[in-house]
């Protein structure tokens, strides 16, 4: 089962109006390559579940400057020019959503529970139109799990099965975000043989790993 | 040269709130210069995913892969520990992080903070934010007193809030502030300032409880 | 001395089912005689704490700190990964175990699962079993088709349930068992068994559908 | 700030009715010395919370066979006869959890979360007294968070400054129970210097643990 692709069969699962999760953290941690490909295809009308937009000019902020998403779904938009001119201009729809509460959302989908209860955003407009449980006289919001049709990650070593290592902060949004995907493309900074990865250091398995490709220079 | 620098004096009185055996998470900005003033045993904690923030690399050390909450590259001391995003916020939300340290753009007599938006002009998005103060066992905010002459400590936020009643400290160039058994309370004044420096730049009403030096 | 043996007949027949690039978890006892015939490229999984498990260590290879779900230790294949339990239930309960394979006390025609206890007489705890069969994407019952010459296979289960509707599959020494749009359907028939002898030794009630082998 | 203690500073910790959560797994992965000690000093009337109760003469058996239980909170308590001796007699109470759900209710208490939805023991004996949540159609138990008062974890590496890793399957249960617990003890099976661990092989950090005790033989 050779998982290791060419650039154009993997973004071909990425098709207009897809949910699409994209790893990283302000940039690092992201599939570069995977991300300029896609701006280069064009796909659009997609909906983004990512921790932030970037700046306008890396990582996934090129997307946004490119106009390929309907619907942005983040806890930080602020670095990113143009995601605040969409917003305000109307252009996109944004969901903004608390960080731990995103990564749990994220993480629910992916370990099939139905939904979590979270003390963030009690008292806030993040409460708006959520089920309010309490619980000994504290208040939670009801936060649903968020699914994706691909998710891309960026791996710093991958196996040729697709197990992979995220090195330092590159993990973020990355491991969690492979498992609540139905396809999940992994952007390997280094492809290495089945068993040079310490099984401790895997921190996404090659099972949840459909398609890989090599990356390019950053 | 040894002028008196409002926000170099507000980081080191935050310094001092963090104890020995501390985890700390310091927002962008000013709080991020209370990590130069730490005297103590802390570990910072960054919500990108470490434990053990060190300080900025040279730049010929800088390495792409470790980078702070605002994607700027960074350093790990020893003892330090990465992991994923569920991970990082469990700390957070979970109560593990011992203090952390925010700007604010208002904060009100019910110790309710608002450091995310202003509708119609500036959203960035709360990021890691409402979790950090909702989850830190001690709020402390690190700002200026006032913006443009205009009080930020209010008798009632206008602003959309980051949480209601979380705020546990306020610490700016001219005062500190303690929420009391729920009552905002003066309990220090800086170096030449005056209760009624602090009245005249403070919407909010407060008791006055000075602490002896 | 080749004898039939019907449990390594079961464990054959079910190995079938596990397709290349499938991840597998394997009860204790029957089923995990399955993995021994397994011919495709399967990753099996652990739910206390690893996906590539491989066989039995020779004696003098044990390492203490690497063991299967009964506490006995194993081994690893090169790919493999540890994890916590709560990321291994991520794994099983979110979809992503491929397939599961079980004993039963008893399955019933609505694909009710019994297996975790005998009320006054058995109450082991439900370990895992109720995650692995509400999360695997395909729940196969790996079982002699009879206790004491009684029926396991009923109209309704009489013991506490550990999930409700959830079997897809039932192997026995004597056929194999599909439930197919809910009924549940004999599909084919073990070398010398007869329709006959199922109807037997099988209290429920089921439809036959015999796949041309 | 020392965190290396004697075994009896340590234990001191665990007081009669205290809420006691136990690393392992069928043993594996146990602080098997701090449980010794424990049989010794006789300290009873405790709640456990622990995957399963092992066998009466190995890790937490031990303790059960010592009657110091007055609840057990477990997935699996079959291969311990004293356990189904003491649920059939009455002598202890149990909870017995799906070993997917106690993991989640450990995790959700030391994540701040209120709880978590699952579908895991719905239509079952384990749905009584529990509120049930219908989302989409699919019916969820809201499960609530599990809590200890002191949780005892091991550790196969552990640095001075608490920072812990578990070697293969010793994980388990071990770092979910090191954020649920008011007071975390370590057994250190080698003590090393801080820095000395891998920053990605830290599983247990340091900021969250107590007591460090050095563990005897097994």
């Amino acid at each position: 089962m050779n998982k290791v692709h060419s650039m154009e069969e993997c973004i071909a699962h990425i098709k207009p109006g897809s949910v699409l999760m994209v790893g990283g953290f302000m940039g690092v941690g992201s599939p570069h390559g995977i991300i300029d490909a896609l701006v280069k295809n064009g796909v659009s009308d997609l909906t983004l579940i990512c921790n932030d937009t970037s700046w306008e000019t890396y990582g996934i902020g090129k997307m946004v400057l490119n106009k390929q998403f309907s619907k942005i779904i983040s806890s930080h938009i602020g670095l990113n020019k143009e995601s605040g001119r969409q917003l305000t201009a109307g252009e996109t729809e944004f969901e903004l959503v608390p960080q731990g509460t995103l990564a749990e959302r994220i993480r629910a989908a992916g370990a099939g529970l139905g939904g979590i209860l979270t003390p963030t955003g009690v008292g806030t407009s993040v409460q708006d139109g959520k089920q309010v449980i309490e619980l000994d006289g504290i208040q939670y919001l009801l936060e649903l799990p968020l699914r994706a049709d691909v998710a891309i990650i960026a791996g710093t070593k991958v196996d040729k099965a697709g197990n992979v290592y995220h090195a330092k902060t590159t993990r973020n949004f990355n491991p969690i975000m492979a498992m609540a995907a139905d396809t999940v493309i992994v952007e390997a900074e280094e492809l290495v043989e089945i068993g040079e990865i310490d099984p401790h250091l895997v921190m996404t398995p090659a099972t949840l790993v459909d398609c890989i490709v090599l990356g390019g220079a950053r | 040269m040894n002028e008196f620098d409002p926000k170099v004096a507000i980081a080191k009185r935050v310094a001092k709130e963090l104890k020995d055996g501390f985890m700390v998470n310091l927002g962008i900005g000013l709080p991020t210069m209370v990590a130069d003033y730490v005297e103590t045993n802390v570990t910072f904690q960054s919500e990108n995913g470490l434990l053990g923030l060190g300080p900025k690399p040279d730049e010929d050390k800088v390495d792409k892969d470790i980078s702070n909450a605002g994607g700027q590259p960074v350093t790990m001391v020893a003892g330090g520990m990465y992991f994923d995003s569920a991970y990082s916020f469990s700390l957070i939300r979970g109560g593990h992080v011992d203090a952390t340290v925010l700007g604010a753009l208002q904060v009100d007599e019910h110790a309710n903070l608002a450091n995310w938006m202003i509708p119609g002009k500036m959203v960035p998005g709360m990021g890691g934010a409402m979790d950090l103060v909702t989850g830190a066992r001690k709020v402390i905010i690190a700002m200026l007193h006032t913006v443009n002459d205009k009080p930020k400590i209010l008798r009632e936020c206008t602003l959309p809030l980051t949480a209601p009643g979380v705020v546990d400290m306020i610490v700016t160039e001219l005062c500190v502030f303690e929420f009391i058994n729920g009552k905002l309370t003066l309990t220090e004044l800086s170096e030449g300032a005056t209760i009624e420096d602090v009245a005249k730049a403070t919407e909010a009403k407060f008791d006055i409880c000075i602490k002896e030096a």
